[in-house]
């Protein structure tokens, strides 16, 4: 079966360690394997590597490799490939290396095992491994690619428009931003394994979100990535389409700059109405979170009350819980903050990022006024909105936060602890508790998973009660396609199309 | 004093007026031109509610088909609401405003820009001619769309973000206009050379009348035949630059939307059968356009001498 | 002649120069492209680097002196986001958008010079008024609008034309053209229409107005008593002279169809420069977008040159010696 | 002037309706040229005169058209002719001169391109002969290299040789019939004369009916065998020239001779004879003899009815002071010197 | 040229005027062509005494608008001096006044007749409205016609309004441009005789300019005939029309149609005029002249002057002209 599929983006390059980015690995994933991937339920399963587990020294990861594995090209997939590959991961240019900051080395034990050692006890390396690509040695040498992508730089490189994986999937053609065809790979190691019905993907990134839409209903696409949610209907109510859903690990919500005395994005002097928790529980109160679900979301989110979404270790119903909007009782908070007349602010919001954020926005802008508080809406394309957040330059703002290892440290790290070189450098809401602080940090460390998330539960009640950010939903992921068509979403938003089937 | 009656019978009897009244098509669009504009002059006061104004809307009145109560909150709506729960009717009042104000303050902005240099370059020849003639060539390579964008960028890095949202319009009015001068001065230009060279400036001349005298009070009259019909036109044109640059997201703010920002977030809503948050805003900007691109037309017609 | 095309490359340059510049400036203001470059979780020193490496830091003068310099040997440097040689993304997407102009040009120009000298000569004619007041709604209706009703009424509704993309491509001689399969030309179709509708509605009007101006002159009337046909006196000598200021305005129409490719691309996610210049701005993609300006500029340019050049062809009082005193 | 007339007009009437009314600038006009004669048309501006020439040729701009009236060529009608038997005459049979000769020529192409176009249409030859014929056409006119000049755009030439061109072009086939519409208006003297004499030569030479459409009575007196005189859209005057120009009969003509200054006589130092007041507009054209409120000599019937042509000598003028029943009146009062 | 008997009004002293119409530098860089000079008037002397009728006549392009205009001060002469009455004239002055050819572009299509009259009053101590009034009447129009536009008149009554335009200034000196060579003749005759009464009544001096000789000889004490930018002959109307000296003089005087010449077919003259950017060498006329010579050919011919007259030709300086 031929399958057309489209999305708003395109991936930025083929070389598979060289952007650390969705749509890029989407790609890639058909093309190329890692050690171990991610199934269609988000469950790691293995790839390359057929088992793994760590070896008697705990800093030590062995894993045992697939035998008999062809890369496109027909040379062989061995451990000196996977030795290499990770290596490659790690060079400087590299995208990937981040998320292999804790390898100490890699080395080849026989030709079909392959050990990983880490500098502390890593138990959860395996969930860094899924989008790390294997490509093969002799190949990569031979068209002079050992580097990575330099893309910072302006780089290229022979694997930026070639590929050669061990994937489902070969490329035939393709012309960046416009089309990519791929057709089945003939060799594949896991036939039997896997359904593999698609013989061949054409994709075609369309972005505007209108013209997708009338894609998929016209019937010139099969399959589209995020259909917009007022469409979502009429896709599914079409004769022969269907829209299936999953919950996204992503959090929307709202910072607020508390920690400054003053603030430059309002009206008021000398003083900063956002370090008063009162204004900020008040503020929380005015939102109405269903009003936003039902009417800018069309029930595709989850209101929530904190910004984690439900999967990520940490989470708990009661924090999760939202106040009912009470415009009454938070004027009352108001005023006895000292605002009873309310105050004005600038809310820096993206508009190209998050599903219907404008909008969410917008609506936030309507709610706050009943309270009061005065909102000049800034919205603008993400490639200016974040670098306010990252530069300390806005002091209301929207982010979205995904949770990659499903754990609550990693939010801590980047929104919770104060900023520093090492930590917080997206927490815009300046907030520095050194105990906090001190909690986050031992989290790194902690081996006792009981302590462990003691101490996280611990960090969530500050951060609650201090209410540090303004949740509004998790995002609700869906994928519009042909009624014939059999997929889940994956909760990565990761189409893996050598699973799935169709019905006839 | 006695003349006003006079002038009116006048105006009322010339050639211009008569050619007015017998013909529909022009009857017509002055009046579905006058209907819209005094919907947008009255708006605040006519209008059923405040778009404008975020914390009178509800939320939950969002996408509330025309005339049918909203299944949430049991109000009913002319025109329905759009995503934002604003009544359809009251913002496209107000969105015309913005429109016609942003068209009309571009025109008359381009107006007298490019007639003033027009005058200049026309009248003085030379070098004076040289540079504004270089200039409008330069920003004649720059199509409007173009031109906008780069005011907008510019501005955008030039004004603290608090004042952008009232920065917005002026913006639209000065990229519009600057986009739009050229013509103005080319044609003033063009004519100014023509009725320059015609004796009765000579007789001012000879009258010792200062140059700025007689181009204002000589060759500016006569000169402002094809600037009415430009201007026409270009209120047209601006209309729907300001709707193409709303809707490219470079307009109005979204909290103030103008008819362009209002079909910009209507058309996501197309193929979802809620077709009235484009649909009577695209009808509206099609019968403001219509209508005065109808009078332009007509206009340089009754103007033309020859074809009378 | 020489000396008109030297003077008018030398007044091509001038304004380049200025476009440039304007188009440089532009940018500084737009966005930080070191955030565009690296993400979220880049650190300090990451972003140090790049800034040292782009050159972000050195003066405004002397980044546009570099501009130029590279400029002018087709280097604009590599995009930010694509990490590709700017000059290599536009040559790639050209093909589209020139194809894409192209053929909305021809449909403008042979509908428009067909429509305007028909409602010239049926000046006072039933359908010629039809034509006349429709060609309004064509000036009165945004392009962003005429292309989403096309892609609802033709694709959504009727499934007849694909609503996106440029479907199926023909390589000729290492250009991608959508002339040379069926696909192609169905999908070329609603975009060029959409792009191309203004400009004929303009076309038509300034050819009627045009052709009515010159139907007046002596020399029809001459032409005309010396028994010429009607058609002979319309085509042959009407339309030839009426072709002089049309071919002008045609020549700027054509310049802005390739502007206004900006919005009909995004419409129908036609993956030509306009589409390119989005994405770019889209992604504080600096190097794209001062290439496409200028891109745009020197399109101007030379197409103005070409009409210039026409005028020589067309209007043999240009050519004359005399053509300096009068 | 006995053999029968190439051409002949009948009482022809244009109108042209406009939104303020209904227009007649040629009201009942009739005259007749011979084969070889030249027929002088004078009188001031918006008299009709050139309306008259467009009728005969059929070229009214619409909406205006021939109302009533006759037009014939050799003595078949020509007014009611279809569009396309109309333009086999044009040209051919009739042709025609106009006063601009920088606008009566088409400037993008040459003026060969010009020439076989109309011979070719006329004459039915191929494009060699046509470009031959062009080019022996253009000799004929008088312009010198016509092999070379042929291939010349119109600008390239002098305005005298542009009219020049345009008269080869009017007389391309031979017409039996030119009307020239103020040929020499935009000349200077000296080419005038030349045009003049060019226009004269050759139709003589070829026996060709001329009607000579000018304002400038010097050029009438020197050229043309008859004259009609004509004021607000009718011919209130013609006969032969010694007799309409030395000794008018109208009194229109009477004051426009007298008011015309001349080169020669005497009277450099008297003052020019003046008529009061001017041409009426076609809106407002008076009752009854149009001339009646200028005319220094009206009495009551002239305000009531329009004269008809009545003799007088051996022309024939539109006033009633030539019918017998007035008489009278001429001989109480015989023509004042000046009428002021 | 000739000190007349009475102080002169107005003298133009070897006037002269240069059009500069090169191409542009580059063109004639790579053409290497030299610039080009159009000599539109070339060493015009002539006086014009206190209400005296002096009349330039030529065909078209021969320079008599060029010379109007300088006199005026609408033009800088290149060359030459202007003087007027004693002292010579420096910027404008409302006392000169100018009359142009078009009824139609002289005046200002929006004004009211009474503000096209009333921008020339010079004196700012006068009622312009009755003044303006006043003026109408002299030249036969009714005070009343001063509340209307210009469009409502016919070409006759607009030049009348011209005249009094003029005469609003107060001026001693009229250039009148063509006056009437865009009226018909009926017309014409009302405008000359009101232009003559005028000059006596007012004790005006006319420079007039025209292409007519028979207008010309109607209003002129004195003429000038121009060719080519100079001044060929120049004498009291009388004696040029009785005896023309200057071949050129004769073969205008033979072309003009005569109104008792009915049927003369004298021969036409002979070509048409030079270019004036590459004028003939020597006597400009010498390649239409019957009488040229060697001479001619080479030499410019100086004025001669005779006894209240000048004319420029080698044929009369050596006798060959009778
Ligand atoms: N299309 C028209 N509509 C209205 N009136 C017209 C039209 N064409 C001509 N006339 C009028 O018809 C009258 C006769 O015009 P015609 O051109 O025959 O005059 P003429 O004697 O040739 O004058 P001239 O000497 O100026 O050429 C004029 O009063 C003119 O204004
Ligand atoms: N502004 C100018 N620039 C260049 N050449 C000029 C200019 N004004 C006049 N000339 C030239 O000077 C010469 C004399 O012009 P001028 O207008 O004085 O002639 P004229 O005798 O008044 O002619 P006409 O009878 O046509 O009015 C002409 O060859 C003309 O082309
Ligand atoms: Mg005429
Ligand atoms: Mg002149």
């Amino acid at each position: 079966e031929t399958l057309r599929w489209a999305r708003a983006g395109d991936s930025l390059t083929l070389d598979p360690h060289a952007q650390n980015e969705g749509p890029t690995h989407t790609l890639a994933h058909q093309i190329y394997e890692g050690l171990l991937q991610r199934d269609m339920a988000g469950e790691i399963i293995p790839a390359l590597a057929t088992d793994w587990a760590v070896t008697d020294d705990p800093k030590v990861w062995r894993f045992n490799l697939r035998q008999g594995v062809k890369f496109h090209g027909g040379e062989e997939f061995t451990a000196d490939d996977a030795v290499f590959s990770l290596k490659r991961a790690m060079k400087p240019t590299s995208a990937m290396k981040e998320l292999l900051a804790s390898v100490a080395d890699v080395r080849k034990v026989d030709d079909y095992t392959v050990d990983i050692e880490t500098v502390g006890p890593n138990p959860l390396l395996p969930n860094n491994l899924t989008n790390m690509f294997m490509v093969d040695e002799g190949w990569t040498t031979a068209n002079d690619a050992v580097e990575p992508q330099d893309v910072a730089n302006g780089g290229e490189n022979y694997l930026v428009r070639n590929t050669n994986g061990t994937g489902a999937f070969m490329m035939v053609s393709r012309a960046p931003d416009e089309k990519t065809v791929l057709k089945a790979n003939p060799d594949y190691w896991g036939k039997g394994e896997f359904p593999l019905e698609v013989t061949e993907i054409i994709y075609t990134p369309i972005q505007n979100s209108a013209t997708r839409v009338a894609a998929l209903l016209s019937g010139e696409v099969d399959f589209i990535q995020d259909v917009p949610v007022q469409d979502l209907e009429r896709a599914d109510a079409q004769e022969g389409l269907k829209v299936v859903k999953a919950p996204q690990n992503r959090t929307i919500f709202f910072g607020m700059n508390m920690g400054d005395s003053d603030i430059t994005a309002d009206n008021v002097e000398g003083k900063n109405p956002l370090a008063d928790v009162r204004v900020r529980k008040a503020m929380n109160m005015a939102i109405n979170r269903e009003a936003i679900q039902k009417v800018v979301m069309r029930g595709q989110s989850d209101p929530t009350g904190v910004i984690i979404p439900p999967f990520v270790n940490g989470w708990t119903a009661e924090l999760a819980a939202y106040p009912t909007p009470d415009i009454a009782a938070a004027k009352a908070m108001m005023a006895d903050a000292g605002y009873a007349d309310g105050f004005a602010i600038r809310l820096d919001c993206p508009n190209d990022r998050y599903i219907n954020d404008e909008a969410i926005c917008q609506a936030a802008v309507g709610m706050l006024g009943q309270i009061g508080v005065t909102v000049n809406l800034n919205a603008q394309p993400k490639a200016q909105h974040f670098p306010l957040i990252k530069n300390k330059e806005t002091d209301f703002y929207m982010l979205g936060w995904g949770v990659p290892p499903f754990d609550s440290e990693y939010v801590f790290n980047f929104l919770v602890h104060s900023t520093t070189d090492k930590y917080g450098s997206w927490n815009g809401t300046r907030y520095s508790n050194a105990e906090i602080d001190a909690l986050v940090v031992s989290l790194a460390t902690e081996t006792d998973t009981e302590k462990r998330n003691l101490a996280i539960n611990k960090i969530w009640e500050t951060v609650q009660s201090e209410q540090l950010y303004l949740p509004i939903h998790n995002q609700i992921l869906n994928w519009g396609m042909k009624d014939n068509i059999n997929f889940d979403v994956q909760p990565e938003d990761q189409p893996h199309f050598k699973f799935m089937t169709f019905s006839n | 004093m006695a003349s006003f009656n006079q002038r009116l019978q006048t105006a009322l009897d010339s050639d211009l007026a008569f050619a007015f009244k017998r013909s529909p098509v022009a009857m017509t669009a002055t009046t579905i031109f006058a209907l819209l504009a005094i919907a947008a002059v009255l708006a605040p006061l006519i209008a059923p509610y405040n778009p404008f104004d975020p914390a009178t809307l509800n939320l939950m009145n969002g996408f509330t088909p025309p005339m049918e109560a909203n299944e949430f909150t049991g109000q009913t709506f002319t025109l329905g609401t759009d995503d934002q729960g604003r009544d359809v009717l009251s913002t496209i009042m107000y969105g015309l405003r913005i429109s016609l104000f942003v068209g009309v303050a571009a025109v008359l902005f381009a107006a007298v820009l490019g007639v003033t240099l027009g005058l200049l370059a026309g009248y003085f020849g030379g070098w004076v001619d040289t540079v504004v003639m270089r200039i409008a060539d330069v920003q004649i390579t720059f199509p409007s769309i173009l031109i906008a964008m780069l005011i907008f960028g510019v501005a955008k890095g030039l004004t603290p973000v608090e004042a952008r949202d009232e920065m917005a319009i002026w913006v639209l009015i000065l990229s519009i206009g600057l986009s739009e001068w050229v013509y103005y001065a080319r044609t003033v230009r063009g004519a100014t050379m023509v009725e320059k060279s015609k004796e009765y400036v000579a007789a001012a001349r000879l009258a010792n009348r200062s140059p700025l005298a007689i181009m204002f009070g000589h060759v500016l009259p006569n000169v402002m035949g094809p600037v009415l019909v430009l201007g026409t036109i270009g209120l047209a044109l601006a209309i729907i630059a300001e709707a193409t640059l709303s809707y490219l997201g470079v307009g109005a703010p979204p909290t103030q939307p103008s008819l362009g920002t209002l079909i910009r977030v209507g058309q996501d809503y197309l193929f979802n059968g809620e077709w009235w948050i484009l649909f009577f805003p695209a009808v509206t900007l099609l019968a403001l356009a219509l209508s005065v691109n109808l009078l332009g037309d007509w206009l340089r017609d009754a103007l033309n001498p020859r074809l009378r | 002649m020489l000396a008109f095309v030297i003077r008018r490359v030398l007044q091509a340059l001038g304004v380049l120069l200025v476009v440039g510049f304007i188009s440089f400036c532009m940018f500084q203001f737009m966005g930080d492209p070191v955030e565009g470059l690296l993400g979220q979780e880049a650190t300090e020193e990451q972003r140090r680097e790049l800034i040292e490496r782009l050159g972000l830091e050195d003066p405004i003068p002397v980044q546009f002196v570099r501009f130029v310099g590279n400029a002018v040997q087709g280097d604009f440097g590599l995009s930010y986001r694509l990490a590709r040689p700017v000059s290599e993304l536009i040559l790639e997407r050209l093909p589209a958008t020139l194809e894409l102009a192209f053929v909305s040009a021809i449909i403008a120009m042979a509908l428009g010079i067909v429509l305007g000298v028909f409602t010239a000569i049926n000046r006072s004619g039933f359908a010629a008024n039809f034509i006349m007041t429709a060609s309004l709604i064509g000036v009165s209706l945004p392009t962003f609008l005429i292309g989403i009703l096309l892609i609802y009424v033709f694709s959504v509704q009727l499934g007849w034309l694909p609503s996106f993309g440029r479907g199926e491509t023909v390589e000729f001689f290492g250009w991608r053209s959508n002339l040379g399969s069926w696909d192609g030309l169905r999908s070329i179709l609603l975009p060029a229409i959409t792009l191309g509708l203004y400009q004929m509605t303009l076309i038509m009007r300034l050819v009627r107005a045009e052709m009515l101006e010159v139907l007046r002159q002596d020399y029809i009337r001459f032409a005309r008593a010396r028994g010429l046909s009607e058609r002979a006196v319309n085509f042959g000598h009407a339309l030839k002279n009426t072709l002089v200021p049309v071919v002008t305005v045609t020549g700027l129409q054509l310049g802005s169809i390739i502007a206004f490719a900006i919005v009909t691309e995004s419409v129908f996610q036609w993956p030509g420069v306009g589409f390119l210049f989005i994405r770019s701005v889209e992604f504080v993609d600096v190097p794209v977008m001062a290439a496409y300006l200028l891109l745009i500029g020197a399109l101007f340019v030379v197409i103005n040159l070409i009409v210039d050049l026409l005028y020589f062809v067309i209007d043999p009082r240009l050519r004359s010696d005399r053509a300096g005193s009068h | 002037m006995t053999q029968s007339p190439v051409l002949s007009v009948t009482d022809l009437v244009v109108e042209i309706p406009t939104r303020r009314g209904v227009l007649r600038p040629v009201d009942s006009v009739s005259f007749d040229i011979a084969a070889g004669e030249v027929l002088g048309v004078v009188g001031e501006s918006g008299a009709g005169k050139s309306m008259t020439g467009s009728a005969v040729i059929g070229l009214i701009d619409p909406p205006g058209r021939i109302a009533s009236g006759e037009v014939r060529l050799n003595g078949a009608r020509i007014d009611n002719l279809r569009p396309s038997e109309m333009r086999r005459i044009r040209g051919k049979r009739i042709g025609m001169v106009f006063q601009d000769p920088m606008a009566s020529l088409n400037p993008l192409l040459t003026v060969g391109d010009q020439l076989e176009e109309t011979i070719q249409v006329h004459l039915g030859l191929r494009r060699a002969e046509a470009r031959k014929r062009a080019i022996a056409a253009l000799e004929e006119v008088g312009i010198p290299a016509a092999d070379r000049r042929i291939d010349s755009y119109p600008h390239e030439f002098s305005g005298g040789m542009r009219q020049r061109v345009v008269i080869a072009l009017a007389l391309a086939a031979e017409p039996e019939m030119v009307i020239a519409d103020e040929p020499t208006t935009a000349l200077d003297v000296s080419v005038q004369a030349q045009i003049v004499a060019l226009l004269r030569r050759l139709c003589r030479e070829r026996g060709a009916a001329v009607m000579l459409i000018t304002h400038d009575m010097g050029v009438i007196a020197e050229t043309a065998d008859r004259v009609a005189v004509m004021y607000a859209g009718r011919v209130v005057e013609i006969g032969p020239v010694r007799e309409v120009v030395g000794a008018p009969s109208h009194p229109y003509s009477v004051g426009l001779m007298g008011a015309t200054p001349s080169t020669s006589g005497d009277a450099a130092s008297e003052r020019l004879k003046q008529i009061p007041g001017a041409m009426p507009r076609l809106l407002s054209i008076p009752s009854g003899c149009a001339f009646h409120p200028r005319c220094p000599r009206a009495f009551d019937t002239c305000d009531r009815e329009a004269p008809p042509l009545l003799r007088s000598g051996s022309s024939l003028a539109a006033c009633w002071l030539c019918s017998p029943d007035h008489q009278h009146l001429v001989q109480s009062a015989t023509l004042p010197e000046a009428i002021e | 040229m000739t000190a007349g008997p009475r102080p002169a009004l107005v003298r133009a002293d070897h006037l002269g005027r240069v059009f500069d119409v090169s191409k542009p530098w580059l063109n004639r860089v790579l053409e290497g062509e030299d610039r080009k000079l159009l000599h539109a008037v070339t060493d015009v002397s002539f006086e014009i005494a206190p209400n005296e009728v002096y009349a330039l006549v030529g065909e078209s392009g021969s320079g008599k608008s060029t010379i109007g205009k300088m006199i005026v001060g609408l033009l800088q002469p290149t060359a030459g001096d202007i003087a007027i009455g004693e002292s010579p004239r420096t910027g404008r002055s409302t006392r000169l006044q100018m009359i142009f050819q078009s009824p139609f572009a002289s005046m200002n299509p929006r004004w009211r007749v009474r503000d096209i009259i009333a921008e020339t009053i010079a004196d700012p101590s006068i009622d312009r409205g009755a003044r303006a009034g006043e003026l109408l009447e002299k030249v036969g129009l009714s005070a009343e016609d001063a509340e209307k536009f210009p469009h409502e008149f016919s070409g006759g009554q607009r030049q009348r309004i011209a005249v009094a335009r003029a005469l609003a200034a107060d001026p001693d000196f009229i250039v009148c441009d063509e006056p009437t060579s865009a009226l018909d003749v009926s017309v014409q005759a009302q405008v000359l005789n009101l232009m003559r009464d005028l000059q006596e009544e007012l004790a005006l001096s006319y420079l007039f300019i025209s292409h007519d000789l028979a207008v010309v000889r109607y209003m002129a004490d004195r003429i000038g005939v121009l060719y080519l930018g100079r001044l060929v002959e120049d004498a009291p109307r009388d004696a040029l029309f009785a005896e023309p000296l200057h071949p050129y003089t004769r073969m205008l005087l033979e072309a003009a149609p005569r109104l008792d010449a009915f049927g003369r077919e004298a021969p036409p003259p002979q070509g048409e005029i030079p270019d004036p950017i590459d004028p003939p060498s020597g006597c400009a006329f010498h390649p239409r002249c019957p009488l040229a010579n060697r001479r001619c050919k080479t030499e410019a011919p100086r004025t001669l002057a005779l006894e209240n007259r000048c004319v420029a030709c080698h044929a009369v300086e050596e006798g060959r002209s009778a």
